[in-house]
Formats: C-alpha cells, structure tokens, sequence
C-alpha cells in the first residue's frame, strides 16, 4: 500500500479522492454502492442560508462527453442540514465537508458561522462559481475584488479549513486564485462548471429553464487540467482539481499538474462506484511507478 | 437496498419497427422488485451516450431469474441498445424509485400510451396477484403502435384507441369509452399531455389515481437534483420521491 | 430549396456553411472529397507575413468528444500565399477568407494590406484568439483595450469585409466583440479554440510540445452556444458561429442562438464531407418547418 | 485520388493475443495503392474514439477487391475495431500518403519492428512483382511477437531476431548478423528508436535507405498540420509528404 495521505492545512485526509458538491448529495445515498469510510473525504450539495426550490424543471441536458445543469442550489438550508442531515452522518469515518453557497456575503458568513460548531465537519468549500444562479454565486467568482471581499468576510467568520471553489469562467484563473490566496483561504478547489448552453432545434427553444446552464464531464478535463496546472505555479496553497476525472489515470493526470487532492463529479453518475475505484487505481500507479506517497507527484511533470 | 450489476441478455426481442424487449439475467438471485420501479443502464457501445439511460422494468421472470425491459428506440443511446446481442453484457443500476401503490379487490383501469406502456405489464401481473378487477386502456397513434395486448390480455380486460382509427377505438385514449366507468383508482404511465388529461379526468370524477413520470435523469438516485417535478411539498426528485406520484401531491399547470 | 443566402455587409454567401480556418488547408486538399463551390466559403489556414514552422512535435491530443493542438500557426507567409496558392483557388466559385495571424499590429495591417489587392478575397479573418503562439494570438483578444486597437488599425488598412475572430478565454466575450464592433468589424466569428492541457499519466510530462494547447470539437459546443447567444444580444454586426458542429442539427443550433452564418471546424477530420452535409441538411430542415430563408431563425429562440 | 467509403468486413482474424487482421472488402473497384500508403479508419462503435485512426495497408488483393489491415490492440481504438465481425461496416479514408519508392531489379532489405511490419508485406510482394532480391528482417521482444513469417516468406528471405532471444537471433533487430551484408536499399518501420538505429547504420553503409514514420494524426489528409516531421526543407506533414521519408531528409536527433 502506498501512502495515500495528505493534508490541507492542519487537516488529513487519508486519501485524496473526495467527491464534488452536488453529485454526490449527502453521502447517504451512496451507501448502497460504496463504504464512504473509503474516500478522503466528499463535499455536500451546496447548502445555504435558507432552503432553496431551485430553478424550474428541466435543468439538464446531455452534451458530447458532458451534460449541463442548472439546478440553482436546490437545497433544505443550513439548519435543516444540521437538525437533520448532520447527525446521521456524522459517525462517519471520512472528512465531511459542506459547500457553502450564498448570494450575499452577509448569507455566505452566516452559513459558515453556522458550520463552525459542528465537531464533525472540519472544512467548507466556498462555492464561488455556481453558474445558476443570478446574484451571487459566479458573479463573486469572476473578479479578483468580489473574490477577495467574500473570502475575507468568512475568513473571519470561520475558524476551520477554509476551501475557496473557483469559477473556470474568467480570462486569468490565477489572478482569484491568488485573491483568494491572499485572504487566506487555506486551499482552492477547481473547477467549477463551464458557463454553456443548449438550444433543441425541433422546438427552437432553450433546453434548460434558465437558458444557460454548467457544464461539466470528461468535455471539461483539458481546460480543467490547464487551470491547475496554470493556479499550482502561481499560488502556495493546496490545489484541490476536479473536472472530469472518471478514472485514475485522470486523477493522477491532477495530480502531475499540480493537484493535492481530487473531486469525483459527474463520473458519480454513470458509476457511482467511481470513488473507491479511484482510490484504488492511484494505489496501484504509485506501486508501479515505485513511487512511496501520492504527495510526490503533486505538480511533477 | 439498490444495486449495481451486469446483467446478461438473454434475448433481444424486435417488438415493432421501433420497439423491442431486452431480456436480461442476472447471475446471483434477484433483489425483490416493484412495479413502476426503473434501472439506469449504461449503453457502453453507443458512441454519443454519456449518461445512463432510465428504463421502466417491464416484467419480472424470478424463474428465469430474468427482467425486461421494453424499449422504444428514439435517439441514439436506445438504437445502440436495440443492436445488443445474446450474451453481451450490460450495466444496471437498479432497482430505482419507489414504484406504484398496490391495491388489493379493487376495480382498477391501467392507462398506458405509446412506450408507456413499460412499466404497465409487471404492474397488471402484481395488481392480477392481488385479485383486482383489471381494466387495461392502450393508446398510440395507429395500430402499430398498439403492441403487447396479448401479454395484457392475460391479466385484464384490454381496451384500445387510436388516434388514426387504425384499431378499435378512433381518438385519444382519453376519449376512449371505458372512461366513463367508473374505478378505484387509476394507474397511468405515458406522455406528459396524455397524463395531464388522464388526472383531469380522474379529479373530475374523484378517482384515486397515479401516474408515473419520466423527467429527464442524470442520476437517477437523488443527487443530481434535475428530474424534479413541482408537488404541494415542493421541488420532489422523480427519480426518488417517484416516479410514481399521486396525482393529489402534483401541481400541474393543466 | 429554401433560401439559404445570407449577407456580410455587401458580402453575399450561397449559403451560411463556411469551414473554419486551420481545418481545411487552402481548399484543395478536400477536392476529392467535395465541390468546393457548394460551400457559402471557406477560411484559409492562418497566415502570417513571414512563413512560420509553428511549434514543435507533438501538436495533437485527442480529448474526449475533441482534441487540442498546438499548431502554432504553420504556414508560408502571405507571399507565399499570394503567389503560389492564391492563383489556382482564385477560379473557385465560393468566397476565399484569409485568416490573417499575427503578433504585432504592423505585421497584421502588412497582410491585410497585400490582401486589399486580390480580387477573389472579399474579406479577412482576423484571428486574434489563437492560443498558441506566444506573443499576439490570443493576448489580443482577451482584452478589450488590445482587440479595440488591433482592430482600428486593420480596419484603416483594410478595405473590404473584416472579420474579427474571438476567443472564448475570456470573462465576458460580449465585451470584445463590442470593442470590435466599435472599431469598426463588419461581423465576429466565434469561438477559437479554448485553452487546455494534457498530461501523459505514464510518462509524466505534458503531451503537447508546448504544454497547453485549443481545444476544439463537439465537446466545446455548450460553450460556443452560450457565447453566440450572449454576442447576439450584445452586438448588432453579424455573428459567424462556430465550435463543435458536426451536423445540420448543430448549425441550425447555432442560428438560433443568433449566428448569421457558421463554420464547420475538426468535424471535417472526421468527415471530410460535412459541410455539404450540412447545407443539405439546413435545407430539408427548413422545408421541414415551412421556414423560406434561413435568415429567419437568426436569433429566434 | 483520394475517397472516402464503406468497406465490409470479410474477416476478422486474431493473429496473435493483440493483434489481428480485418480484410476489407469495396463494393466498387479498388484504386490503386502503393505500398507503404495508409488509410483513416472511423472507429463508430467505440465511444472514447473519436478521431479516425490511421493504420497502413497491409495488403491488396485486387481479385477479392479486398484490402487488409494488421492491427496491434493498443487502446481504446483498436480494441473497438477487434470486436467488429464479419458483415459490418467500416469507413475508410484512403489510399493516403505517398507511399515507398520501389526500385527494380535491386538487393533489397525490409526491416520490421513490432506492428511495423503492418505496411512492409504489401511492399515486399510488390518489389517482388520488381524481382528484386528480396530480405525481410523481423524483430520483437520475443517470439511471440514475430508474426506472418510464412507469408513474409513468399517474397523473400526473411531473418528473425528477439531481444530475449526466444526466436532465432537474440537482441536488438538492428544488431542481426544480416545487417552485415551490402544491400542497395534498406526499407524500415517500426518504432522509433528502431527507425533511428536503422536509419544510423544505413548511413554508415552509405545504402539508400526509406522509413515510413507513425506521428499522430487527426486529419490523415494534410490540413490540421498536426503530424510534421522536420525535414532538410522544414517542418512538413508525415500524412501527405510521407509517411514513407528518405532518411537523407530528416532532422534526427539521432
Ligand atoms: C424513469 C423513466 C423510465 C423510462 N422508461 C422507459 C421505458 O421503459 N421504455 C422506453 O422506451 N423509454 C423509457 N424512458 C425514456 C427513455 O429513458 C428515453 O427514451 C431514453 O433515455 C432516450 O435515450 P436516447 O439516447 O435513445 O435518446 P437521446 O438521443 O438522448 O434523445 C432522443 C430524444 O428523446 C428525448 N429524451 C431523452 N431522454 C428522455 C427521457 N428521459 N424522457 C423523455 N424523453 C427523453 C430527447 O429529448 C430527444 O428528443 C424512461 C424514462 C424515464 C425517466
Ligand atoms: C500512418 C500510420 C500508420 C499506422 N499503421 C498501423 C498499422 O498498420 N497497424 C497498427 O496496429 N497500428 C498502426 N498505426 C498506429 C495506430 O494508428 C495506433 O495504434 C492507433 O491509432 C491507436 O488507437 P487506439 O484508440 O487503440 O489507442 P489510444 O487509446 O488512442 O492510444 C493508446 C496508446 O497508443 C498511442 N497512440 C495513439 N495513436 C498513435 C499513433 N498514431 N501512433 C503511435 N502511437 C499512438 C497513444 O499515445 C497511447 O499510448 C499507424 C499509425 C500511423 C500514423
Ligand atoms: C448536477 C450538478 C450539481 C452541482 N451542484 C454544485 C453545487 O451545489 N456546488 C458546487 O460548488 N458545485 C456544484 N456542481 C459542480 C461540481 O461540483 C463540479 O465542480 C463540476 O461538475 C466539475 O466536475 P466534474 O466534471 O467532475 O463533474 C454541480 C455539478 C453538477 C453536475
Ligand atoms: C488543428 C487546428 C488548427 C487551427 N488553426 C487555426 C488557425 O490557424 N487560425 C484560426 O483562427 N483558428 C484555427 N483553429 C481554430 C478553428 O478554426 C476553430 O475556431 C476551432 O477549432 C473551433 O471549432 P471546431 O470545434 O468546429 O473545430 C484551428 C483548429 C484546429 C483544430
Ligand atoms: S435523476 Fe438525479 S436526482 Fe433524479
Ligand atoms: S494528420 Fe493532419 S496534416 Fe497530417
């Protein structure tokens, strides 16, 4: 066995697979297909302040290689996450983060102060990049002061790990990176969906409700490998790289460019086995390669 | 519990022109499974399928130890799927959803058009099970797309209409004459409009009834949040809460 | 047959089909495969004033439902060109389009100026979205003070129709292509390729000579839709629309997020064929809805 | 002249573990094809594939109206194009490249690496036609590699070695005795390092020597420029200018 651990700050994951916000629910509805103990860890559908209904009906679309979504947050809010959700699956054996999404900062903060007393949740993705919703989300993500000024403001609110998830829909990724960096956020997740759209040209109208939706799966893996590979040379901290991996030759493809952990999104969908399998597969490519812990490959092409 | 497992086929049946029944065995003993109930199957040898692709169980063969499904072929995943061959394999996650209420010595009409009538057999065969009065309602536009009635036959009163005229009954099958009837509740699975005009009917007469729903998944086990459909509890995943719905607990823009 | 012409400025197509520039040489090479004079146009291969040898082996990934490369703008010059290529295409009953690559503005306005003087060239391309060549390419276009300037000074320079290609590597597109508009293009053509990166897991270093490379293909559709779309409400110039169109389907797509005319890229790797595919395939689609011009659905979702 | 059509499966025939022969047959006359020209191949049945391939013409046969292609299982590609059967349909881009210089009545050697001797079977029946003294030289990592000996032998004579010597000379190809001899021109493909090695004792001899290069390709037709190789006249496309290059004008770093 390989070593598989790493960190985040002060926090160990005992692997670096986690699973991405919003294809992966609360973990629970994945017990039939996988031991969650398995993962590093997984991130929660994003959770804000109030529970949201989400757009209208449809919100996805298959695309080449992908699909797009427009779910808009659809979720119980932050104390329905906590009454209810928190307790069932806080025995588990794995690193629960939530993925705190908001369209204030005043929101943003609350939600985070919030999660600062749960014992069992030792990080939060803050989700910067949701392209489905219209204030908030993606707007914070898209200019270096919207993403200074909200990493700021929950820098201080929260006390634990603080993940940044960064929107792939800007010319220079690097530059919030480095914003989010300097607030000090203790890593950066990317990336988030690509902004795209679908038109059925039987009906000539809109696929998706809100017209434009996230696009995510294997389409997005060259921009998202690029966007690490350019955010590892000009940050310090962590990189946490998602965006299509559906197997371990594409996690260890994240890792060469830069990435300390995985996310699993989409792949969840068509094998919700994906996880565990991963975990596995980077095991064995480190064993062939001779090569001791999956930190030595971290940005090593 | 739902599982994730390769399944044999057993047999690869054309229906019609654009429909067929794939016959799949699994090798250890099937989970035990409910009408209405669906699988997500991966269609690895379609080269512009992504996603799984949600079908309805159609039958269940615990001797066989098989089920089918029944399959309508419009686009590209359901075309690669019709050219499978005996002996390939493939991938299902299953059984999804929660699948229909089963009454027990009640008269029950089944409404099924075009491919909706899927899930409509298993459902006949368990309501037969137990001792209902079966009225079976088929719809399509023409005679050939009337298909399985003698399969239906053998659980219930089969009745047919088609838009054409072609067989039996000339119109919608909402217009057909056996409506007037009057039932316990009403099952139906089909397109969004037949299905809208079937709970019309049924809330005029204060019918129970059910429908099945088939919103587009990415999932279909409750985390993707984008088959959703608009209940009097909000946004509900018609993978998970469905896709069988009462028609009391929808809000539908009829 | 439905009306299937459509217009540039005073510039008439046939047909709203042209290829895109990279993908299909200076005409010639698909001779055995299609009558060129079915095609509404074709755009050249970039061209530059001084031949260039482009970048290094290996230029060329597959991705899924797409490919990079890294190409780097390989041709012989606009002398070249003009001498040599420019005498056996001109007889073509089709619009030729040069697209014109650069990395300074004199060396853009030196070839557009040749240009001006060859009768059977009724417009230019200005390619400022190539993402593989370091200085010019894409730097032009992912700021709208740089697309503003290359633009003014080929447009002084340049007579006929100018087209200014964009880049999709950019915050908000809609903003350059108004600095295009303003400076005086007579339409826009995107999206080029996305930039992205691919590593190979076994031997650990970057597949591409030059690390990053465009992206192109069915898999970057969702994305170029999105973007005609935004362009189309934020400008009133033509929109020439183009990434990931495989077939009439796809095209018919992108007029109704608002393209005046499209460009069919990889897909004539893959299918030598497509283009006049797809013009057969626009027609029986309008026949099929009683629509006489495809003019009519420009726009119309 | 170059075309694009549907060719049908004859055959599909495993040659070994990984590699396997697909006799394709044109309904219409086949063109004429040079040796050492090649064909992109769309693999429709494989999702992950999605340019064409490109794999050499291993053989004619102008009375069958049928080419052959040797094909090593690598990836996702070939491993799709292994399972297609009998009957089914592949399509072509074809014939491509320029193929080798065939010269006449000269002492020829061919030497071939691995799934290199994909396009050198069709060149040695035709420098036959040429009667050229024909010697084939085929290497691998053992013996299981050496394949097609006994039709290599209808045109020549045909040398072996393995690097674990499980087959007739032990080592490197490029280390076989054979190499010793003067011949008038030395025809090669294979892999790279082998090309070089080749190309280094051709020089040495002062023999005229042809390889033919496999740089990746996404057109197969000269556009995307993709594919170059650097020659004495820069950079130009292995797919039009070659695949087939006169080692005198390559750049090696050798
Ligand atoms: C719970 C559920 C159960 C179903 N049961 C059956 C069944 O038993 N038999 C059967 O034949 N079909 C069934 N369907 C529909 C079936 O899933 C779709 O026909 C199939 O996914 C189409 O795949 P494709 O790749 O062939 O089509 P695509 O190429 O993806 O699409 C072709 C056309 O079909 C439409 N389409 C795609 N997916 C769906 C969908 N999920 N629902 C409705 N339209 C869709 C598209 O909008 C498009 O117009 C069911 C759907 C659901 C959600
Ligand atoms: C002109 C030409 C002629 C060829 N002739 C033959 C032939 O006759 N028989 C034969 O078996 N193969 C031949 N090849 C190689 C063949 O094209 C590749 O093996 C094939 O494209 C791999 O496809 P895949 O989808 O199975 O592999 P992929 O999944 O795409 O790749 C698997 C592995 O193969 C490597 N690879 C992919 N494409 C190529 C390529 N073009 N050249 C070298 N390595 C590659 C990849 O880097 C990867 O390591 C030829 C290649 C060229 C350019
Ligand atoms: C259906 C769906 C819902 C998503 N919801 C969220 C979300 O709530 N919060 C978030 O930060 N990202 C969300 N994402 C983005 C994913 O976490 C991930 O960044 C993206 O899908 C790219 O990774 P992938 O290609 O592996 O899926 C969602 C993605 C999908 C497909
Ligand atoms: C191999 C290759 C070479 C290209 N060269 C050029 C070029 O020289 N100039 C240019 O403006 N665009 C170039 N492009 C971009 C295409 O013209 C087009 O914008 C892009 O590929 C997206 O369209 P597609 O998805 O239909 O291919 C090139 C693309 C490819 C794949
Ligand atoms: S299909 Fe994903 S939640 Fe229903
Ligand atoms: S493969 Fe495209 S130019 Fe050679």
């Amino acid at each position: 066995m390989a070593d598989l651990k790493v960190k985040i700050k002060n926090l160990l994951f005992k692997n670096p697979v986690l699973t991405a916000s919003g294809t992966f629910g609360y973990g629970e509805e994945f017990e039939d297909f996988i031991a969650l103990n398995k993962l590093g860890g997984f991130i929660t559908k994003g959770t804000t302040l109030k529970s949201r209904e989400g757009n209208a009906y449809p919100r996805m679309h298959e695309t080449a290689s992908g699909m797009l979504n427009a779910v808009g947050l659809q979720n119980k809010g932050i104390d329905y996450f906590i009454k209810t959700t928190y307790p069932k699956i806080k025995k588990l054996d794995t690193n629960i983060i939530v993925n705190v999404s908001g369209s204030t900062i005043e929101d943003y903060v609350a939600v985070a102060e919030k999660l600062n007393t749960l014992e069992k949740i030792p990080a939060i993705e803050l989700n910067i990049s949701c392209p489905n919703v219209k204030q908030g989300g993606m707007a914070f993500g898209t200019s270096c002061k919207s993403a200074a000024e909200v990493t700021r403001a929950i820098r201080k609110a929260y006390k634990k790990v603080l993940i940044v998830k960064l929107s792939p829909n800007v010319t220079d990724i690097t530059e919030i990176a480095r914003a989010a960096e300097a607030e000090g956020a203790d890593a950066v997740s990317l990336i988030n969906t690509l902004l795209g759209m679908a038109i059925n040209a039987e009906t000539r109208k809109p696929v998706l409700s809100t017209v434009t939706g996230g696009l995510s799966g294997p389409c997005i893996k060259p921009v998202a490998l690029r966007m690490v590979w350019q955010t590892y040379k000009a940050v310090k901290i962590p990189i946490i790289g998602l965006g299509g991996i559906m197997n371990a030759t594409d996690a260890i493809e994240f890792f060469l460019a830069g990435a300390t952990a995985i996310q699993i999104g989409t792949a969840n969908f068509i094998d919700p086995q994906t996880a565990v399998k991963v975990v596995k597969g980077i095991n064995d490519y480190l064993k062939k390669h001779k090569i001791n812990s999956v930190k030595e490959i971290t940005g090593k092409i | 519990m739902k599982f994730i497992k390769d399944f044999k086929i057993l047999k690869n049946t054309a229906v019609s022109g654009d429909t067929f029944i794939l016959e799949l065995q699994l090798k250890e003993k099937l989970p035990q499974m409910f009408p209405g109930q669906f699988a997500e199957v991966l269609i690895s040898k379609s080269k512009k399928t992504f996603l799984r692709r949600p079908f309805s169980i159609h039958d269940v063969n615990t001797s066989k130890n098989t089920i089918s499904l029944f399959v309508k072929k419009v686009g590209e995943g359901t075309t690669a799927l019709s050219k499978y061959k005996t002996g390939e394999k493939v991938n299902l996650i299953f059984p999804l959803g929660k699948g229909f209420n089963l009454t027990k010595n009640k008269k029950v009409l089944l409404i099924g058009g075009g491919c909706g009538i899927a899930p409509l057999l298993y459902l006949a065969k368990c309501l037969n099970e137990n001792k209902n009065d079966i009225h079976i309602l088929l719809g399509g536009r023409s005679k050939e797309d009337i298909l399985e009635t003698e399969k239906f036959k053998k659980s219930g009163k089969v009745y047919i209409s088609t838009e054409n005229g072609s067989l039996c009954e000339k119109g919608l099958v909402t217009q057909n004459p056996v409506l007037k009837n009057k039932f316990d509740k009403i099952y139906s699975c089909g397109p969004m409009p037949m299905l809208k005009e079937v709970a019309k009917i049924a809330k005029q007469k204060n019918t129970e009834c059910e429908v099945s729903l088939e919103n587009t998944m990415a999932c279909g086990i409750g985390v993707c949040l984008c088959c959703v459909v608009e209940t009097t509890k909000g946004n509900q995943c018609v993978c998970t809460e469905g896709t069988v719905f009462n028609i009391k607990d929808l809000i539908w823009q009829i």
